[in-house]
């Protein structure tokens, strides 16, 4: 990642008025054809919502014809597909998982309880409102939407993007105190990720007026340098448990 | 920390690995994780870590009404509803005295046939898919998917049914339908034999299935293993035979038994269940327009209706094993306490610690998927 | 005395929990026996199903908060493949500590319950091979499943809720319209006015 | 068992036999979404002309979705329980499990087969949702899931009241109807969905869900104290109210009505009488305020005035004309329906409030309006309607034509009157039903044998009495003749009275709503009787205002004009109950009330 200083940064912001070269857009306007065209979805079933992305991904629905497909690792992912209510624990996940997609991405929330809450509006255990901790590019109502209706919904996606529309992951880091802050009253103050989302948005240009604020001084005060990452996850202090049959 | 603390990954200087294991991996069945050590290839040791799917059910239920929770319970487990459905409604009915019409106990039957076939076809294509073997996924969906044609067609709902209700069932048959259910089970008792060639007596699979994830009769009674899963262990038990609730005591079916235990054991016993589903709906469906009468025992008001004060425990046979509530009223209008025991509560966090440590890396999924552990069920 | 299926089952299943002090059974159901017992004598029951009348089967554990009587009521399910009765073994053991003995040593899946139920109600239970978090761990509140715990009163001060304002909203608001009954007053019990006066 | 050997370790080359489905169809469906189901549960539609406001669905809803909103413009009629409210629905909360459907009283709100509703962030109002016949998105979609008969969760059969058979009833005046046991008490409150229609209905404003949930919870002194927060004739309401209530009752849109009078008699009734005081005087105030309250009148509109002042520290005297107070409840309502011990109770509970009940006092006789002025702050008429109307025919002057409620109050005071041997009875209400149904108690009594005619401009099912008592008349023997106008009394030679003439009538009212009948003289009928009673309204005798004052009062058609809160154009005079506003219990209970609240706030005012 010490490479990241060498990646061109493009920008994005189209030039304003008509004045300009007829053909400055197409380049924008082709790369925009070619994202929507072949979307990867993260392959993480994090709600009950997903067990209508089988029969929407397979035969019978075939979401491949529109150039949709299950990606497994979150590196190559454009799509996050957030199939229904969200526990506290996987809210953290997503979270994490989200960051370490490379832009642009999107996130699809579906269900009602990525909207208010939906069924488990009274549990302790779920986040209720998907929009506050991450920026949400679409929504399919239902519980749980039809495949037919998560196949429209990616398609009206599909032409957001190819509209220029969807770009709703710059606002992660334009307000990232913002979703820094609901973050924070969930997991609590001492929450930090892996990611520097702050770093990324000055190295990208896409600092906003509400990158940084309140919740992101909290997160300096209390973040602790990462460490060069070991491969542990303290599996040796949990008891080895192999039951012998007697 | 900025971009320029980001530092390569220290490896530690030996075979040893620790690794997550979901819960975003294509090779967890839903959103649950296992942390497990390899050494080189092989698991040295595993732990499960659940919890990525709690709801609080249990505490959800204590605050909402009776008839309430019905819409709550099939999301227990989501690809096999209707047993949770059915098995809370039984609770509500041993509790309350209610005497389920004979024809809503038929329809009952049709639907746990129905969901647990759904089910099985859909743990077929996981297993398959763990062993790299896609196609039997993308038929037993495709074909799946006929099922919930059948459940849309029934209860408004493709995968949530919400039909059955304390007192019966919320509907009557639309018309012509055990028709359209005959088509299909034929459609589908004419795929099994490609299934056989595809997967059952595929060689590739049976190799890549015999001997892993295995489970001796002690060990499966040791650890309260259910089902398909127990059964694939040579002990003869089904609590739809053994223990019977609704009609299944005037249905004539056979409970598949195999002897060794292993995934491909788990694999033929789902099989061979598919079989005795489609024979007990082929039942079900030959009796159904004979049984007349209501559909629902009259219920009370859903918003001014007490259960006496009584506890009960009632169990069915799940896709998955055995499926049991322990529901206790104080005689109020809402559950005291309700207690939803999963079958795969026992086998995907014990169950499926033992059997991979020791296993390889690779067959980590195809163990998960051959116990056709739930992970909503655990979590609850 | 061992059990089987064909001799007179509930009279020889009665006979052998007689050996128990202080046991109350009855039967619910053909297949349902229940029996209430002393805590202390828990063990021996257990140890007597499973070792006499082929209880191999610990279906489940369940636990029960009644806070009036100050006390937890834990429930054993334990089946046997062989007599085909689910004998339901009820005890009350007090709410402080809140500490009671795991059956782990006989019934391996006990371990599951007995983790689960310290979890969600609090419950210790000494001799159970890891009462460390599963599911909740990222929970740092009370036990949830406690009755003590208001599970809705704790949402609803947690988090904050949509505010839809639609246009058909705004439309009827300018009407002099609007809404009337949010869902949340509705789940609230009603004020007694004689609570008010006194 | 299985069909598969476990020794047959397969063969690779079978999954070849595959190859088999090369160049079949492919199963993919169409991309466009396909048409969902018959029954599919998706989007809300709601038939706003069924809709009447209930939110019933509001409370089955298990995820806390639906909002009512209340829409301007819509029809609002409390009498008929309609609100000019609508459930809006959030489809972030909404799980499409459909149980407001199956419970919706009017059966308006089905599912759509519509299911598909994409939006982006910002457009995120877009799911929340005022459901109307035009679905989702206003496209067409054919209703899913909506209410079938046999998947109603509404009861709407109500508990039948039990009741002595028309043998058993008609040679005594004991109660008739038995009043419910525990049992059917709790199973009728059951059926309530708390939408209170009931309490936006009564002219009191009762609060008839609470009470009807106190007593499904068992909780019969909540549910009297609940009753007695605005009524204090509530053994009398819970036996012969005209229920408005039950004709708002949003079960009754396509059922029967919750029986919520029978649930008010049966929590009085269940709780002990000195309990019973004990709650109803709770909130008293101790200090006296240490005004002086006259009341003319011992009936409802008095009683409850009375009641509610003396709870509020005021000196109240309640002065009747007759020997025992009660008004028209105990006079005009007849023992089998309304037992004298029942109103006893209710008056106990009056009188100690602290209302000081002087009976067999006559103003203008035994003591002057002037007198009363002189030693109260503020003085009440609730005189009530104690004059019974003349149909003024030909011969009605006859000593053999009775007015109803004199025969009433006679038989109630236990007067010796001729029982006639056969009467005819002109008209169709409450009153005319009480006079029928007495008189044949009193034949059977004494002669064996029931001979009452009931004549009635209306037909049968346009009767202004209650339908129960129409049914109960004539299980008892009693000839109920419709459409028939009285045109004159048939006298004898000897002056006797033998009939009674009427024509058919064809129509009761002109274009313009007016009452003008028209007859048709072919349809004559003479109905032979030795008795004719009229049982055509009431009036009230102001004769006790004397001159002065009734030229210094405003009026207003016969009635004095009152304000809002019941004050007269005299500032120290207040008038309330049937005189005011027509005959009717509860009424004149809400009359009372709203009397009293103005009673007390001038006297407070004053004292100031």
């Amino acid at each position: 990642m010490s490479t990241l200083k060498n990646i061109p940064v493009v920008s994005h912001e189209k030039p304003s008025g008509g004045t300009g070269n007829l053909l400055a857009n197409v380049f924008d306007e082709l790369m925009a054809f070619c994202r929507s065209r072949s979307l990867f979805m993260l392959h993480y079933c994090t709600g009950c919502g997903a067990i209508e992305l089988p029969p929407a991904m397979t035969s019978r629905f075939d979401m491949e014809r529109l150039g949709i497909q299950p990606m497994v690792t979150p590196r190559q992912a454009d799509i996050l597909l957030v199939t229904g209510y969200v526990s506290t624990k996987t809210l953290k996940r997503i979270i994490l998982t989200y960051e370490q997609m490379n832009s642009p991405k999107y996130v699809i929330g579906i269900c009602s309880c990525t909207v208010n809450g939906g069924m488990y509006w009274q549990s302790y255990a779920t986040a209720k409102k998907l929009n506050d901790y991450l920026p949400v590019d679409m929504y399919i109502a239902g519980c749980m939407p039809r495949p037919e209706a998560v196949i429209h919904g990616l398609r009206e996606l599909m032409e957001n993007i190819k509209k220029g529309e969807s770009d709703n992951w710059r606002d992660y880091y334009r307000r990232y105190d913002h979703y820094l802050g609901n973050q924070q009253r969930l997991f609590g103050e001492n929450w930090q990720t892996p990611t520097d989302i702050i770093g990324e948005a000055r190295h990208y240009d896409l600092m906003g007026p509400e990158t940084l604020g309140p919740h992101t001084a909290l997160l300096e005060q209390h973040q602790t340098p990462l460490k060069p990452f070991e491969m542990t996850l303290g599996l040796a202090d949990l008891p080895v448990r192999k039951d012998e049959p007697r | 920390m900025r971009p320029e603390n980001y530092q390569s990954v220290n490896h530690p200087p030996s075979n040893e690995f620790e690794l997550f294991f979901g819960p975003n991996h294509p090779g967890i069945e839903g959103n649950y994780a296992l942390k497990v050590r390899v050494n080189g290839d092989e698991v040295t040791s595993a732990r499960a870590d659940g919890g990525y799917l709690h709801r609080g059910f249990e505490k959800l239920m204590e605050g909402r009404l009776w008839i309430q929770n019905i819409a709550l319970v099939p999301r227990i487990c989501v690809p096999d509803p209707v047993p949770m459905e059915v098995c809370y409604s039984l609770a509500i009915e041993e509790l309350g005295g209610i005497e389920v019409p004979e024809r809503a106990q038929w329809i009952r039957v049709m639907q746990l046939e129905l969901s647990r076939i759904a089910a099985h076809l859909f743990t077929f294509g996981g297993h398959a898919a763990t062993t790299g073997m896609y196609t039997p996924m993308f038929w037993g969906i495709a074909d799946r998917d006929l099922i919930l044609d059948l459940f849309e067609e029934l209860s408004g709902g493709r995968v949530y049914h919400i039909f059955n209700i304390p007192g019966g069932v919320r509907r009557d048959l639309p018309p012509g339908y055990l028709d359209r259910v005959s088509k299909t089970l034929d459609y589908i008792e004419s795929r099994l034999p490609d299934y056989d060639n595809l997967l059952f007596t595929n060689k590739v699979f049976v190799h890549r299935a015999t001997g892993v994830g295995v489970l001796n009769q002690e060990q499966a009674l040791e650890w309260a293993v259910t089902g398909p899963n127990l059964r694939a262990t040579g002990l003869d038990f089904d609590v739809r035979r053994d223990d019977p609730y609704l009609v299944y005591d005037q249905i004539e079916f056979d409970v598949p038994v195999e002897q060794a235990g292993d995934a491909w054991a788990r694999a033929l016993v789902r099989r061979s269940e598919l079989k005795e589903s489609l024979r007990i709906l082929r039942q079900v469906v030959a009796k159904l327009p004979s049984v007349g009468g209501p559909i629902r025992a009259p219920i009370p008001n859903p918003l001014a209706w007490n259960l006496p004060a009584g506890d009960v425990y009632t169990r069915v046979e799940s896709s998955k094993g055995e499926l049991a509530y322990y529901v206790v009223s104080n005689g109020g209008d809402k559950p005291y306490r309700v207690h939803v025991r999963g079958p795969s509560a026992m086998h995907a966090v014990q169950v499926l610690e033992n059997l991979v440590t020791g296993a390889r890396i690779e067959d980590v999924a195809q163990i998960m998927f051959s116990l056709d552990a739930c992970p909503p069920e655990v979590d609850r | 005395m061992k059990l089987s299926p064909t001799s007179n089952l509930s009279a020889s299943l009665e006979f052998l929990l007689q050996e128990i002090s202080g046991l109350r059974s009855q039967w619910k159901s053909p297949r349902r026996l229940r029996v209430d017992l002393q805590a202390e004598t828990l063990p021996a029951l257990i140890e007597l199903l499973k070792g006499r009348a082929g209880f191999v089967h610990l279906s489940a554990i369940s636990c029960v908060d009644w806070p009036a009587q100050n006390e937890f009521e834990l429930v054993y399910h334990l089946w046997s493949y062989e007599v085909k009765v689910l004998v339901m073994a009820h005890i009350r053991i007090p709410r402080d500590p809140g500490i009671y003995l795991s059956i782990y040593d006989l019934y391996r899946p006990a371990a599951f319950f007995e983790r689960d139920i310290h979890e969600m109600f609090g419950l210790f239970f000494e001799g159970s091979p890891d009462m460390g978090k599963f599911i909740l761990t990222e929970w740092d509140g009370p036990p949830p499943m406690r009755k003590e715990f208001d599970g809705e009163a704790w949402v609803m001060n947690q988090f904050d809720w949509q505010d839809y304002q639609p246009g058909w909203l705004k439309d009827i608001e300018a009407k002099g319209g609007g809404i009337t009954t949010r869902p949340e007053d509705v789940r609230r019990d009603k004020p007694k006015p004689w609570d008010e006066q006194s | 068992m299985s069909d598969i050997d476990y020794k047959d370790r397969g063969s690779l080359l079978n999954p070849l036999k595959s190859f088999a489905f090369f160049g079949r169809p492919a199963v993919t469906e169409a991309i466009e979404p396909r048409p969902a189901s018959d029954n599919y549960r998706g989007f809300h539609v709601n038939d706003w002309t069924k809709c009447v406001g209930c939110s019933t669905c509001q409370k089955v809803c298990d995820n806390a979705a639906i909002t009512m909103v209340r829409i301007p413009g819509l029809i609002a009629d409390p009498v008929k329980g309609i609100r000019d409210e609508r459930p809006a629905i959030d489809y972030g909360r909404c799980c499409w499990c459909g149980l407001c459907v199956d419970i919706c009283p009017t059966g308006s709100l089905a599912l759509s087969r519509e299911y598909v509703h994409t939006c982006v962030d910002a457009e995120l109002d877009s799911y929340f949702v005022l459901p109307d016949s035009s679905g989702m998105h206003g496209q067409h979609f054919e209703k899913g899931w909506a209410k079938t008969a046999d998947a109603d969760l509404v009861d709407l059969d109500r508990q039948k009241m039990p009741e002595m058979e028309p043998e058993q009833r008609i040679g005594n005046f004991a109660e008739m109807l038995l009043g419910y046991d525990d049992q059917q008490a709790l199973l009728e409150a059951s059926r309530c969905v708390q939408c209170g229609m009931c309490h936006d209905a009564c002219p009191t404003h009762m609060h008839a869900p609470e009470y009807i949930r106190a007593i499904w919870e068992g909780k019969l002194e909540e549910a009297v104290a609940w009753i007695y927060q605005t009524n204090p004739f509530a053994h009398i309401c819970g036996r012969v109210c005209t229920r408005r209530c039950e004709d708002a009752c949003s079960i009754g849109h396509r059922g029967e009505p919750i029986a919520i009078r029978w649930l008010k008699r049966y929590a009085m009734d269940a709780v002990p009488h000195e309990r019973v005081k004990q709650i109803a005087l709770a909130g008293k105030v101790d200090t006296p305020t240490g005004k002086r309250v006259a009341i003319i009148g011992g009936g409802p509109a008095g009683l409850t005035a009375a009641f509610d002042l003396a709870k509020k520290g005021h000196a109240v005297t309640v002065f009747e004309a007759l020997a025992e107070p009660g008004g028209m409840t105990r006079w005009g309502i007849p023992e089998y329906r309304l037992p004298y011990d029942r109103i006893d109770r209710d008056i106990d509970v009056i009188r100690s409030a602290g209302v000081d009940i002087r009976c067999n006092v006559r103003i203008g006789q035994d003591i002057t309006l002037d007198q009363l002025r002189a030693g109260h702050d503020a003085v009440l008429l609730a005189l009530g309607l104690q004059q019974g109307r003349q149909t003024r025919i030909p011969h009605s002057e006859h000593e053999k034509v009775f007015r109803a409620v004199d025969l009433l109050n006679k038989i109630t005071a236990n007067e010796p009157f001729d029982v006639p041997h056969c009467a005819v009875v002109i008209g169709g209400g409450n009153v005319a039903m009480d006079i029928a149904r007495s008189l044949a108690r009193l034949q059977k009594q004494q002669y064996g044998q029931v001979n009452v005619v009931v004549t009635a401009l209306e037909e049968q099912q346009h009767f202004m009495a209650d339908p129960d008592e129409i049914k109960e008349a004539l299980e008892e023997g009693i000839v109920i003749r419709d459409q028939c106008g009285p045109q004159g009394c048939e006298i004898d030679a000897a002056g006797k009275l033998v009939g009674l003439k009427t024509w058919k009538v064809l129509s009761i009212f002109d274009e313009n709503k007016r009452f003008a009948p028209r007859y048709d003289e072919a349809g004559e009928t003479i109905h032979a009787c030795d008795t004719v009673i009229e049982a055509i309204g009431q009036s009230a005798d102001t004769s006790l205002l004397g001159d002065t004052l009734t030229e210094a009062l405003e009026w207003n058609r016969g009635r004095i004009k009152v304000d809002a809160d019941g004050r007269t154009s005299e500032a120290w005079l207040w008038s309330a109950g049937d005189m005011v506003n027509g005959p009717d219990v509860v009424h004149a209970v809400a009359d009372g009330h709203r009397v009293a609240t103005s009673i007390d706030a001038v006297l407070m005012e004053q004292k100031k």
